[in-house]
């Protein structure tokens, strides 16, 4: 017993209209590093919750150090020496980088009550350095992207010599690069001896990092084992209770005629001269690092962000954008990349968010047509295969992947000719990713045109037709499937700079 | 089935309507004059002011807004039927009632301009300076006289009753006008297109406009409509009292409204709020006010009585709120 | 306390002061005279306002006419006190004090010569009171709708702030009115000066009276119009209304029989006399400690002169 | 380095600054009193009581907050030493200015047990029932009575200058009491821990309350100094009016704290705003306010005056913001 840090046994949580978590135990070793997955919904965040005293299990025990203990707030969480960088950023965004990684934690003057921030942002610098960002820590963190915030957050749990660091997926909105260095310090925490708890939806990173992997199901532990008796079907099957023949179904559609094009798209500082075109039954991706300007593309091509020069031609003719009023009239769809902030109307049920960018289809006259939203809505969450209590059920108690879902549902209602997916699948779990590539596949099959965001090469690679690499705002480079030149080493090398 | 659900909706505001009553209950044993059908009838005659301002500053709250401008905006609007009258003769009501709606809705549509086009940040502020200014203008335009001497065509919104035979005191039409428009507010907010975009707005804005939405014109509606129904409120409260009184521009109709809103289950922070909770909400207010001047209170006691309802109402609701997710965590299903 | 110090008794006084300490021998057209009055947005007010102005025009001095935005701002007031006599060149100071301790405590030891108009203050080193009490003004309306319903009758009085000394004084002035009339009070309400308030509380109180009222005594105009409607409204007709202030649309209300009553105590004579004994205190005159502009009980018989009075005196 | 930081900081409150300077010369222009030293410190003293509250409803302001029972909280203050004096003939400063503190914080840590511990949602609901539960009490601890005849040791505060001789008025007690309670305020928000959860607070209160800070205390702290430096306001009340006077609770001095905070760059939704720019905001209405009395301007104007002003303070904050952040992004990143 005595040889967990953390002990968690015959947990129960249960939420109005479902169990998220059923008799569920994990231990966690000194020292290691103990990856967690299962699909959306499965319960590992509540889990998570239940660890770090956000959530209070129904039933159950939790030893910690061999001794019984109970934790029912954050500060016990945190005295009891666990860390936690959450699914959901928990950053202060008025606040700068160095007032977020010290919050609750801070440095005093010598024999005083006040604060210290030259120490505080010297140290802040120096953190935040060891993960890889060169950033000015004095800045609000509402000045920076979802990457520097993750990395933010990272730090703040470093700091602390914390015996356990839980991390939600932590890569999820990360790029290549930031993947590696968080790969590094993860490793070199271990090697100091914290345990982290390592939670994800992507695969590799489970074998390259874990030394054991921990696989629940509808609330329920399923199997723990070493990652050494793992392959990646065995850890499928067990998570999704199928196997997955292929991880990236691609289907070549026939590349039909010009849907999109973008010409000198500008806008001064962020991007420079984006030139493109997509054409419909074709997946045009687009790779590159954090901050390489992708999600502004996207937004400038919606009329979500100021552009200062270029134009915009669908199926060769020429269209004004201003806003995403335009952009929807103009059948481009935007699925974007906070889901939070931007995609859903959390306060909302799903039916709400499902119809919210086309309500004209689901209205008679004047009136809505309740019954067409509720069949439309039942099909979504049966095709979609959305894990909720009902259609009504309010979109912010859905987990984190079926949240993504029901975004994807509402832009799959608007009958767009283009549809944008900024990062669509992040977060969501193996099996729901494939989901969403059939999606694609049955969006393309169709005829229309789908450009796709990601910072996941081997998604990238799997299923795009073509791929534009993105750096610093400018297009470094395009490279066609059929192309030898079609490999991770060369999409690398144009996100680092090259010429391809 | 749809009836049903809607009871459900309705018990779902079980909270208020719990207030509401207790409240009644109590005031009938402390008064015997409490539950006569006349006095009923009071309390519904003086729910139609508040009641009807605080239709419109729902759907404000919805969108996470507020309009602290609607008293100075119905007291303004009363004052230019007054102007018009007074200055010019007009006794036509087509053209005093015209341009009592048309000032209620231009201010509102000028709130909304503020706050989308004018991009300032919450509407409290732009929302208070406007009452300063329609206060300052209520008194230019009758130069700080309070008129009389409305036609009754004007006044017949405000004072005329239904039914009005023998001792029954009949039946407000104030309180009937006010119930069509709550019917208007209930199909707008849950069966139109636009409903729907103004909880979404109010839930999240961007999200709303990243889904095609133009929330800039949602919003002007929103902040529109809430004038409209102050200057209903004006022509009301000219057919209550006779006169369109300027000075009292200042007057806090604004809390009352906000208020009822509150008690009845919507939320600063948008996307929450029900047209009905809203009435309930009206109706705790005006039984509290009308019991404790049937109890012959003083102001200190009216005072502290009105404010302990107003935050038991919210607690009430709250507890139940909470005790309701506990018992259905439980339950487990 | 010192409240009762603040109401003089409506006699006339003869006693005069030597106003200010060395006041300058100034040419009329120097003369500036500071008058800030307890509002300016009513019309009661109004018509004290063009007595001001009326005054100034006639004698030729520059008046500074003020007023906080409602009769409850008296921090607002008390502010303009301090700005108003901190500028260097006043020669005379007008004030109707809101709160009159509080203003005396705020005027402090100037030099300037102040004067009172509508309300006094217990002001140490005062030039004059113009005007009538609110006290003696609401005892002669209290009084005359006492002797009309006659011993024994029910009243009620609806009246504005409480706990603001203006409100206060009134409902003293119809309290002892009645009380000496023998009427009982059956109710005392505060409508805060809202007309529709007044006719809620109105219906309430003839609700939890059983529409046994024979008097309704008001704090002002605008809330007599309220309480007249909903008296109306119950079906009542020999109900005695009194108004107070006789704004043009009390004065009608009086004219159509709606009011009984109203009291009017000649704001426009008050805001005039105000003007003219200041000037004559920054001349270094002697003028006389109290000046009673008197009140009226406007009536149906003397109603309709009074309103074509008030017009012209507006023009 | 620090230094120019701080400047830095101050310049970027330059909006309000801004509209404070345009403020000043314009009515420098318009009134040669204006610009007279004892005019000045006429400002100055009639800055005092709004900008105390201020002070407390900006940290509520930061933690996405509001309060709007302050100043029937000052007033309740005013009115319980008004009591001891009147009724139990009380003189000693130290029980009297006891009794305020102790009154004005009680009530401010009962807002904020409502808001934390009784879950009540929004601080504008209890605090909106809690300001109708001090008018009244306030009324009641007095007996509707307005009380006078304090002692020389509790008005100084509110009443005293400092360096007055000849024709010098003399800088006011009350200002310089404020500006140390800025400083005050300063230092806890930049200096402290404590002053950081604030923010935090506001900000993100679920972040916070995932860091392990215990955010019901923070609230609760936030609320109850509120409410401390409600106690010194009408302790300044008194002083400055010689007076308890029970039925002003009711003055809208919220919405001029609040207005003040906003000018100053407090935002509604939290995480923002610091006590400089609350003491130009609170300048900046004193400062319309005196002008326009010096102006000799008519209600109906002063109304409107007022009214444009909050909205144009607000606007150029606003669009110099936008600006700035256009100059950025067009300066490349
Ligand atoms: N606050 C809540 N209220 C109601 N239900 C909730 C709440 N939080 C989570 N749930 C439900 O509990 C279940 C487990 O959710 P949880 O967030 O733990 O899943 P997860 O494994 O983290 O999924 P994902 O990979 O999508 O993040 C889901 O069905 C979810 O809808
Ligand atoms: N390393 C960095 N230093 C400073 N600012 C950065 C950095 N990375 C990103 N940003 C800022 O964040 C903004 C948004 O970055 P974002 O991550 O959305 O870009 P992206 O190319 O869409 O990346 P992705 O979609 O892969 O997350 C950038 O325009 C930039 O201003
Ligand atoms: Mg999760
Ligand atoms: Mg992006």
């Amino acid at each position: 017993m005595g040889n967990y840090v953390v002990e968690l046994k015959n947990v129960t949580k249960r939420f109005p209209g479902v169990v998220a978590l059923r008799d569920m135990s994990l231990q966690i070793k000194p020292g290691e590093i103990l990856g967690l997955i299962g699909e959306n919904g499965a319960g590992k965040s509540t889990l998570i919750k239940i660890l770090t005293g956000v959530h209070s299990a129904d039933e159950g025990e939790m030893f910690i150090n061999g001794v019984k203990q109970d934790i029912k707030t954050p500060s016990d969480a945190k005295n009891a020496g666990i860390a936690c960088v959450y699914q959901e950023l928990n950053i202060v965004k008025e606040l700068s980088i160095t007032d977020n990684i010290f919050i609750n934690k801070y440095i005093h003057k010598k024999n005083s009550k006040f604060l210290d921030y030259k120490a505080m942002h010297k140290k802040a610098h120096e953190v935040m350095l060891s993960l890889g960002q060169d950033v000015d820590v004095t800045k609000p963190c509402a000045n920076f992207g979802m990457g520097i915030l993750q990395m933010v957050e990272i730090a703040k749990a470093v700091l602390i010599d914390a015996k356990l660091i839980i991390m939600d997926e932590p890569t999820s909105s990360l790029g290549e690069k930031e993947v590696k260095q968080l790969m590094k310090t993860v490793r070199s925490l271990k090697e100091r001896g914290v345990s982290i708890l390592f939670v994800s939806h992507k695969l590799e990173e489970l074998f390259e990092l874990c030394d054991r992997v921990t696989v629940m199901r509808d609330g329920e532990h399923i199997t723990t084992d070493a990652i050494e008796d793992m392959d990646n079907d065995k850890l499928i099957t067990a998570m999704v209770g199928r196997t997955l023949n292929n991880q990236y179904p691609k289907i070549e559609g026939k590349r039909g005629k010009e849907a999109l094009r973008i010409e000198n798209l500008n806008s001064t500082g962020v991007l420079h001269n984006i030139s493109f075109t997509a054409y419909h039954g074709e997946i045009l991706g687009i790779a590159g690092l954090v901050g390489a300007g992708r999600t502004e593309t996207f937004q400038a091509i919606f009329g979500a962000f100021p552009v200062d020069g270029g134009h915009i031609y669908i199926k060769g003719k020429r269209v004004t954008i201003k806003s995403p009023k335009d952009a929807v009239k103009n059948r481009i769809a935007l699925l974007t990349e906070d889901r939070k902030g931007q995609g859903l109307v959390l306060s909302q049920g799903i039916d709400t968010n499902l119809i919210l960018a086309n309500l004209s289809k689901f209205t008679k006259g004047l009136w809505l047509n309740k019954e067409k939203i509720k069949n439309n809505g039942d099909q979504a969450v049966d095709d979609l295969k959305i894990k909720t209590p009902g259609l009504t059920a309010i979109t912010s108690q859905l987990s984190g992947g079926n949240q993504q879902k029901v975004v994807i549902g509402k832009w799959l209602n608007t009958d767009a000719d283009i549809y944008l997916f900024d990062e669509p699948t992040r977060g969501i779990d193996v099996g729901a990713k494939v989901e969403v590539y059939n999606i694609m596949n049955d969006l393309v099959a169709k005829g229309k045109c789908v450009i796709m965001v990601s910072s996941e090469l081997p998604e990238i690679l799997g299923m795009s037709d073509r791929v534009i690499v993105m750096r610093g705002g400018k297009i470094m480079g395009e490279i066609d499937r059929h192309n030898e030149g079609f490999t991770q080493e060369n999409i690398m090398k144009a996100a680092w700079g090259g010429r391809i | 089935m749809e009836s049903i659900i809607n009871i459900k909706k309705i018990l779902g505001k079980l909270g208020p309507l719990l207030a509401l009553i207790v409240l009644s209950i109590i005031l009938s044993f402390s008064s015997p004059n409490f539950l006569t059908i006349n006095n009923i009838m009071n309390i519904l005659r003086q729910t139609a002011v508040n009641g009807t301002i605080a239709s419109g500053m729902l759907v404000v709250l919805i969108t996470a807004g507020i309009d602290l401008s609607v008293g100075a905006n119905a007291v303004l609007c009363a004052s230019i039927m007054g102007m018009l009258l007074d200055k010019f003769g007009i006794t036509n009501p087509v053209i005093l009632i015209g341009a009592a709606l048309l000032t209620g809705v231009l201010i509102g549509c000028i709130n909304g301009l503020l706050l989308t086009k004018f991009h300032l940040p919450h509407p409290f502020v732009s929302t208070l300076g406007m009452k300063n200014v329609l206060c300052g203008l209520a008194l230019f335009v009758v130069s700080t006289k309070t008129i009389s001497g409305f036609p009754g065509s004007i006044t017949w919104l405000g004072s005329a009753n239904l039914f009005k035979r023998g001792s029954f005191s009949g039946i407000p039409i104030a309180f009937i006008a006010m119930l069509i428009l709550f019917v208007g507010f209930h199909v707008l907010l849950n069966k139109t297109a636009l409903g729907r975009a103004i909880y979404c707005a109010g839930g999240n804005l961007e999200a709303t406009r990243l889904s095609g939405i133009n929330t800039d014109n949602v919003l002007i509606f929103v902040y529109s409509l809430s004038g409209f129904v102050c200057a209903i409120a004006g022509i009301v409260i000219v057919g209550r009292s006779g006169v369109a009184n300027p000075s009292s521009a200042i007057s806090p109709y604004d809390t009352d409204a906000i208020a009822a809103c509150i008690i009845g289950g919507a939320s600063f922070s948008g996307g929450k709020g029900t047209i009905w909770g809203t009435l309930i909400g009206a109706l705790i207010i005006s039984i509290i006010r009308n019991g404790l001047t049937l109890l012959k209170a003083a102001s200190d006691v009216q005072y502290m009585v009105i404010g302990i309802v107003i935050i038991a109402a919210v607690f009430i609701d709250v507890t139940r709120n909470r005790m309701e997710e506990k018992a259905r965590r439980l339950a487990g299903k | 306390g010192s409240k009762d110090k603040t109401t003089s008794k409506p006699e006339e006084s003869k006693e005069t002061t030597n106003s200010g300490e060395t006041p300058e021998k100034a040419e009329d057209s120097n003369i500036r005279v500071g008058v800030i009055l307890k509002t300016l947005s009513s019309e009661y007010w109004s018509y004290v306002a063009a007595g001001v102005k009326q005054a100034g025009e006639d004698l030729g001095v520059t008046v500074d006419l003020q007023g906080p935005a409602s009769e409850t701002a008296y921090d607002e007031q008390n502010n303009m006190i301090e700005t108003m006599l901190s500028s260097p060149d006043l020669d005379a100071f007008v004030i109707s004090p809101l709160q009159p301790e509080s203003v005396v405590s705020v005027i402090g030891d100037t030099n300037v010569p102040v004067l009172f108009v509508d309300t006094d203050a217990p002001y140490e080193n005062k030039v004059s009171y113009i005007g009538t009490g609110n006290y003696e003004a609401a005892y002669l309306g209290g009084d005359y709708a006492a002797k009309k319903a006659g011993k024994g009758s029910k009243a009620v009085i609806i009246g504005g702030v409480q706990g603001n000394t203006s409100s206060d004084e009134r409902e003293r002035g119809y309290r002892e009115a009645l009380e000496a009339n023998g009427v009982e009070l059956a109710a005392v309400q505060y409508a805060e000066g809202l007309a529709d308030k007044a006719a809620s509380i109105m219906e309430n109180l003839l609700t939890s009276l059983d529409n046994d009222v024979d008097i309704v005594l008001c704090n002002n105009d605008e809330i007599a119009t309220g309480a007249s409607r909903s008296v109306e409204q119950a079906g009542l007709n020999d109900v005695i209304i009194v108004g107070f202030d006789g704004i043009q649309a009390g004065v009608q209300n009086v004219v159509d029989g709606k009011f009984t009553a109203t009291v009017a105590q000649s704001p426009f004579d008050m805001g005039y006399s105000a003007v003219e004994k200041a000037v004559a205190a920054a001349k270094g005159e002697d003028v006389m400690k109290y000046i009673d502009t008197g009140a009226i009980v406007i009536t149906s018989e003397n109603a309709e002169t009074y309103l074509a009075e008030l017009k012209s005196k507006l023009e």
